[in-house]
């Protein structure tokens, strides 16, 4: 299965971010070919999972990947390095991406959406951003590259190019750039002067010797200046940024955008920081309520929005929380949760996102109280939102119910019930919001009358949609079932595993 | 007896200052500023400083009075009531005067010979000058030689006025008829005169140019010298004769070429393997080098300020003339 | 009183300075402004060559018999800052003599209005 | 031969092929005379800073007579470096300047434009070479006057009254630093600075040195525009014409920071000036106040010319910030931002003069639509904006970086913070311009006549600047090196640096 044998195993990093960055200047030049141009971006996303799929490999094979490519200032420099972390992150990012390229060609047809050459372009850059977030070797680099994918992302963003798409760029760029300049390059640089390195290293790299005062100050500081985290009350632009197309909604802001900003605090808080001197400050508690407060508050938010791709974005600001809750909570098994519920999210959201925009194409329709009875005439996308939502609410048998689980356990361990009340309430409101979607849409009937359904009724997305949709709702199953690999990658990492209560768990549900 | 004469003088000098800011007709304060001009110019001879007093009298009192004037001619004599506070601008004169009078309480005693200024650079210019250099005027000697990049750098600044006075102001020639309009052609005695004058100036200019090594004097004043009389040949005779004269194409490429010149012998020192400027090095004795390089930057700094003097006075007056025909 | 005559010198030039200082800054005709500026420029001369004299001496000349002589360094300082700063004047006034002919006044305040009101 | 007077020679090039300009006339061939002196100058100036990285100082004395006696040019790190970037700058600016002044200056007078240009530009490196206090009155003269005269050459009436408003201001400052410069002399006999410097410690708390001391300052604060004696710098580089805003605002007041730099570190003592005077505090506050009010400005213009002079102040400030960090990496900081902002305020003054050159006019009303219509310029402009904003991956960012770590190391936290937070207001002020360019509808006159891209002659210059923008945001050995260097070389001496540095460590 390993077809880049033959490669240098630390050159393979630097394939995995070349390669989205050849395919987007391919992009440019086939611009005018939009068979041609597609088959580009598809063939891209293929080889650049298979990369990602080696670097697992030896990842496992505990091979050490790392390389530096240039010295940005003395003894600071641009570096990449391998670790399970980003290659848990890079795996759902590129795996998703192959999905998202699929359901965009159906879409953006499907929409006839104007500048498609610029679209598929930034998209491979974003994701070449992405990699190489993944697989940032040290602080430095990763800030670079969460500004690139800031930059890389608007464009798509503003997509639309009318009134709201510029007021959602807008508060989109606003919010993120400034919280990324005023607070984190701040904390960075904190970090800096403070430790003299900005290295990722197992166990952290501040010690006992900095003032407590200090580094809870940084904490504050690198959760807001993580704004693609959408920690209140700085997740303004992610409702904001739902104005772009739904495919970009659907990677990026399902899967790479806000997951870059959570696997973000999530590297910071483990090789940064260090659980055990996370416990340690005062701040952490601060932030771990604010969090809490952040699931609850836009959860309820969520429920107030009849626009479903509002709705999901709330949706996705409130789980979002869950893994910074899971990272603050300072354990190695809710880190573990926090973990594996980027990818579980990730699947489950980008079926809801995928179907929304299903919807938009197939019916025009965007706001939620108008699908009422649509499953008759969607009933595969339909099918397929139930699923998602389930995913996300956290019921078994989907993959969202092991992060659920492991946070929970988390919480328990760290003796923070209010946390506990917290992830069940939000399950609870999770319910409340999502699932009335898919049983209006099969049991009720827009005009009342009772008519037997036929399959000549359906007016479905086009295939490609189709096709993308199903693949990441069956994922929401596989990764129920066989949730091993990722499990085993997630106790690679240093400090973080989920050993002792996963033996048990899964003989009890065995 | 010095000491008192220079107590009245500055006490005048004082007086004029204070009167130029209250005055509202620019006529009069410009004349004071010429009266202003000439008393420091006393002062300066009576501080010894006579090179001094001699440009000063020749270029603030004389050439900035003349230009002035001819701007004056352009805009109208009166000021207009001042509307704005001039409470601010006090503030701020106070402040900077304050400062400057706390900076005198430190300074050293006025004519004292063992001050600092006279203990450390300047005892070599005066003991050793005369041997190093050759020259009697030590002033020459410092200005020519030892800090002759300085010079250079004071021509170019001469060029640089000539070019911004050239970009805001352009020289056109006039045509017959309007040569008519200007000059003072019904003034017999005033011609007779000036055609007596011109010359003797002209002579006076030659002899300050190549006498500046042994007294006061030097290119500046002898440029300027020269410029005044075909400023006053211009006025008297009207500004197209003076164009007949020397044309203003023929002015820039003198002005360009005294710089050149004084530039070039610090590149002949360069070519003979000195340094930038360093006389001793043109001529096989440095004593005939010092005098060879002094006589010929002088010449250099003499051309380019007598061509950019009467450049500028042909470009103020070439506006006035025009005005004078709408 | 030996103190007040030492320092008379100085601070009669430091009063010029900041009369023509002030002209320069308070003065709303621009011709004005740089009467005002030659004022002050001459006064920092006068600052220089103050300092340059010795009591007793001579100008720095040689003469035979005269064993004091004034300081040179300063008057050729002096002399290229006049130079300078009659440079400078004339730029000025070219300045102003444009400034005329498009605006139509010398007055700060009237050219600004007239700024102000595209 | 030449390497004997390698310090002279990025002087005395232009100096000299200044009058030959003149006579040369209006000729394409002026612009290339001219052109290519400025590039000869950058040579040299290239190999002065190789020399200077490798034998540290050199000093030249004119005329062969020795210093304090004569004159002398003394180079180091610190000045050929802050020379690199002005002579490259004015290279740069001269080759984009020939389609440029087409439309913005009177054909009859471009050959006066290439004269006072390279008269400048001889200005400036004398500034900054010269190691005596009064040679540095005397070159200052003669940029300022080239300065006024490039000021006054534009077409809009405005550009005189800027002008004359900067030749008032100029001729103060001037004259600040004269009386100055006249209280050290009288308190020391000497002018040349290395001597001044070591005469002055006999004197230290002379209240004449002191009032000189600060007469020195306040006119070179004059001359760089520091907050809030700026008032002369928005309109100058306002409604002057492109090329010469791009040459100003990216040289002018970077060379009289330096002069700021080399008085306060290298004639008077840092420990006089900073530990006993305080003027670090003054300079720290007026910097953090310029920052913040000059951006602010900025954000509230509709003249995207005026946008860039104001966002200049605000860069100032930074740069003042940096030195009055009084550490090795703050100096580093200011040196390595002298050099980045010249990139970034060139780049930018060159692309919205491109645009002046296509629409004829720079309110932001004609940035409608031009993403579309003119692609390479507004490209341009959104990098170089980036990198005036701070962006990783630019110049703007490397600066940000070195003036944090030394506002850090020192625990100035909120200063650290205010510095960041001061990016913010660039994101406003860039963004506006970027979002009507990119998202906003040409105005109907506009989109009528056919907007093309300018010239490949401007196109280039500007180019060059933006991917050096890049590359040097890369790439810093250069910059950090040279600064560095520069920096480590003005606390030599200093013992207090030494103190604060083993404080850090």
């Amino acid at each position: 299965m390993n077809l880049w044998q033959n490669v240098e195993p630390s050159q393979l990093i630097t394939l995995s971010i070349l390669v989205p960055l050849i395919g987007a200047l391919l992009v440019i030049l086939t611009g005018k070919i939009p068979n041609l141009r597609e088959a580009i971006t598809l063939v891209t996303a293929t080889i650049l999972f298979s990369i990602v799929l080696a670097i697992t490999d030896f990842t496992f094979q505990g091979e050490d990947m790392h390389i530096q490519v240039i010295e940005l200032f003395p003894g600071l420099d641009i570096s990449f390095e391998v670790e399970p972390l980003g290659v848990l992150f890079a795996l759902v990012a590129s795996f998703l991406w192959i999905i998202t390229s699929i359901y965009a060609i159906g879409y953006m047809r499907g929409h006839n959406e104007q500048n498609q050459t610029r679209f598929f372009c930034c998209f491979a850059l974003a994701i070449s951003s992405v990699m190489a977030i993944c697989f940032s070797g040290n602080l430095l680099t990763l800030f670079i590259f969460y500004e690139v994918l800031t930059f890389s992302t608007y464009p798509l963003v503003t997509h639309a190019g009318n009134d709201a798409a510029k007021k959602g760029g807008r508060i989109y760029l606003g919010i993120l750039l400034s919280t990324s300049i005023a607070f984190l390059l701040l904390a960075v640089l904190g970090t800096y002067s403070l430790t003299g390195t900005l290295d990722f290293r197992a166990g952290g790299i501040f010690d006992d010797s900095h003032n407590k005062v200090i580094l809870g100050g940084l904490l504050v500081l690198f959760c807001y200046g993580i704004g693609k985290a959408a920690i209140m009350p700085f997740h303004r632009w992610l409702p904001a940024a739902m104005v772009a197309p739904t495919p970009v909604s659907a990677l990026l802001h399902a899967v790479a955008v806000v997951k870059a900003g959570v696997f973000s605090i999530l590297k910071i808080v483990i090789y940064i920081f260090g659980l055990e001197e996370l416990k340690t400050l005062a701040t952490t508690d601060i932030m771990l309520y604010i969090g809490a407060a952040t699931i609850l508050l836009s959860s309820c938010i969520a429920m107030t929005k009849d626009n479903l791709k509002a709705r999901l974005a709330y949706s996705t600001v409130s789980q979002l929380s869950y893994i910074v809750v899971g990272a603050l909570l300072a354990s190695s098994v809710a880190s573990a949760g926090a973990a594996l519920h980027i990818a579980t999210h990730a699947v489950g959201k980008i079926t809801l996102f995928f179907c929304a925009g299903a919807i938009m194409v197939a019916s025009h329709k965007k706001n939620i109280s108008e699908m009422v009875g649509l499953g008759r005439k969607m009933p595969i996308t339909m099918v397929a939102f139930a699923i998602g939502a389930i995913s996300i609410i956290g019921l078994p048998p989907m993959a969202g119910t092991w992060s659920k689980w492991y946070l929970t356990i988390g919480a328990l361990e760290a003796d923070k019930l209010f946390i506990v009340a917290t992830l069940m309430v939000s399950s609870l409101l999770n319910i409340a919001y999502l699932l009335p979607i898919p049983i209006k849409a099969f049991f009720n009937t827009s005009s009342g009358e009772q008519k037997p359904w036929s399959w000549a009724d359906t007016k479905e997305a086009p295939l490609p949609m189709l096709i993308a949709l199903s693949v990441t709702s069956l994922a929401c199953f596989v990764l129920f079932f066989y949730p091993q690999p990722l499990i085993d990658l997630i106790n690679l990492i240093p400090g973080v595993s989920t050993e002792v209560e996963m033996t048990n768990n899964l003989n009890g549900d065995g | 007896m010095a000491e008192l004469i220079n107590l009245v003088l500055l006490a005048m000098l004082a007086l004029t200052a204070l009167r130029i800011i209250f005055l509202k007709d620019l006529f009069a304060v410009i004349m004071l500023f010429g009266i202003f001009s000439f008393l420091s110019a006393l002062i300066f001879i009576n501080l010894d400083a006579v090179d001094v007093a001699f440009t000063e009298a020749s270029v603030g009192a004389g050439i900035s009075t003349v230009l002035m004037l001819g701007t004056l001619a352009l805009t109208g004599r009166k000021e207009k009531a001042n509307s704005h506070s001039s409470f601010l601008p006090l503030v701020v004169v106070c402040i900077t005067g304050a400062a400057l009078i706390y900076g005198t309480l430190d300074m050293p005693d006025f004519g004292d010979p063992d001050n600092p200024v006279h203990q450390h650079v300047a005892p070599r210019y005066i003991e050793e000058s005369p041997k190093e250099v050759g020259l009697p005027n030590m002033v020459t000697s410092v200005l020519a030689s030892y800090r002759g990049f300085d010079t250079l750098g004071e021509v170019v600044v001469v060029f640089a006025a000539l070019i911004a006075v050239l970009s805001l102001l352009s020289i056109r020639k006039e045509t017959e008829q309007d040569a008519s309009e200007s000059g003072l052609k019904s003034h017999h005695v005033l011609h007779v005169v000036a055609k007596l004058v011109i010359p003797l100036i002209i002579l006076f200019a030659l002899y300050v140019q190549f006498h500046g090594d042994f007294g006061p004097g030097g290119g500046f004043q002898a440029g300027v010298i020269a410029a005044a009389a075909l400023i006053l040949y211009a006025l008297v005779f009207g500004l197209p004769n003076a164009f007949a004269v020397i044309g203003a194409k023929f002015l820039y490429c003198m002005a360009s070429a005294g710089v050149l010149l004084y530039a070039s012998v610090g590149l002949f020192s360069m070519y003979k393997g000195g340094n930038f400027l360093d006389y001793n090095k043109i001529a096989a004795e440095p004593l005939a080098g010092q005098h060879y390089g002094i006589i010929i930057i002088e010449l250099g700094v003499g051309i380019t300020v007598f061509a950019v003097m009467l450049s500028i006075f042909y470009a103020f007056s070439s506006q006035t003339a025009r005005s004078n025909i709408k | 009183m030996n103190f007040i005559l030492d320092h008379y010198n100085y601070w009669i030039t430091i009063i010029l300075m900041m009369a023509g200082f002030y002209i320069v800054i308070s003065a709303n005709n621009l011709v004005k402004k740089i009467v005002g500026l030659n004022v002050f420029q001459v006064s920092v001369f006068l600052l220089y060559i103050t300092m340059g004299k010795v009591s007793g001496g001579t100008a720095p000349i040689v003469v035979d018999g005269a064993t004091q002589y004034s300081n040179p360094l300063p008057h050729v300082l002096i002399l290229t800052a006049i130079v300078v700063g009659v440079a400078t004047t004339a730029v000025g006034l070219a300045l102003i003599v444009r400034i005329k002919g498009a605006y139509g006044t010398v007055e700060e305040n009237e050219f600004k209005d007239q700024d102000d009101a595209i | 031969m030449l390497e004997q007077h390698l310090a002279a020679l990025p002087i005395l090039i232009p100096l000299l092929a200044a009058p030959i300009t003149f006579i040369l006339g209006r000729s394409w061939f002026t612009w290339l005379f001219a052109t290519s002196t400025s590039a000869l100058a950058c040579f040299f100036s290239w190999h002065l800073l190789a020399a200077a990285l490798s034998d540290g100082v050199l000093s030249y004395a004119l005329g062969g007579w020795p210093p304090p006696w004569g004159i002398e040019l003394r180079v180091d790190t610190a000045n050929a470096f802050v020379l690199l970037a002005v002579s490259t700058l004015s290279t740069l600016v001269l080759v984009y300047a020939k389609d440029s002044i087409e439309k913005e200056i009177e054909a009859s007078k471009h050959s006066l434009f290439y004269t006072a240009h390279l008269l400048c530009l001889a200005g400036l490196s004398g500034m900054l070479l010269t190691g005596d206090a009064f040679n540095l009155f005397v070159f200052l003269e003669v940029s300022s006057l080239a300065t006024y005269t490039l000021v006054s050459l534009a077409s809009d009436r405005r550009c005189l009254t800027a002008a004359f408003r900067y030749l008032v201001m100029g001729t103060i400052g001037a004259t600040f630093i004269l009386i100055g410069v006249g209280m050290l002399y009288m308190m020391t006999g000497t002018l040349n600075m290395l001597d001044l410097a070591s005469r002055i410690d006999v004197y230290e708390s002379s209240r004449t040195i002191n009032t000189g001391m600060a007469f020195i300052i306040v006119g070179v604060s004059i001359k760089l525009a520091l907050f809030p004696l700026h008032m002369w710098l928005p309109p100058a580089y306002t409604y002057a014409p492109s090329a010469v805003s791009a040459f100003l605002a990216s040289t002018a007041t970077k060379v009289a920071v330096y002069v700021m730099i080399r008085f306060i570190f290298t004639v008077f003592e840092v420990e006089h000036v900073f530990e006993e005077m305080r003027m670090d505090l003054i300079l720290m506050v007026l910097a953090i106040v310029a920052i913040f009010k000059s951006s602010y400005t900025a954000i509230v213009q509709s003249n995207v010319k005026t946008v860039l002079a104001y966002s200049s102040v605000a860069q100032i400030g930074y740069m003042i910030l940096g030195l009055s960090l009084v550490s090795v990496t703050g100096l580093m900081a200011s040196f390595i931002h002298i050099f980045n902002h010249a990139l970034m305020k060139g780049a930018l003054f060159m692309a919205v003069g491109a645009v002046f050159y296509r629409v004829g006019s720079v309110d932001i009303k004609a940035f409608r639509g031009l993403g579309k219509q003119m692609p390479l310029t507004m490209a341009a402009f959104t990098i170089a904006g980036l990198s005036i904003i701070g962006v990783p991956l630019t110049v703007g960012f490397i600066s940000k970086w070195y003036l944090v770590t030394a506002a850090l190391e020192q625990n100035h936290w909120v200063i650290a913070a205010l510095v960041l937070a001061g990016s913010l207001l660039a994101v406003v002020y860039i963004g506006r311009v970027i979002e009507a360019a990119y998202f906003q509808e040409p105005t109907e006159s506009q989109a009528h006549n056919k907007i093309k891209e300018v010239p490949w002659l401007m196109l280039t210059p500007m180019w060059v600047l933006v991917l050096a923008n890049i590359y040097f945001g890369v790439d810093t050995s250069l910059t950090t090196e040279a600064a560095n260097a520069a920096s480590e070389w003005l606390f030599q001496n200093t013992e207090m640096a030494t103190t604060r540095q083993e404080v850090i460590k």
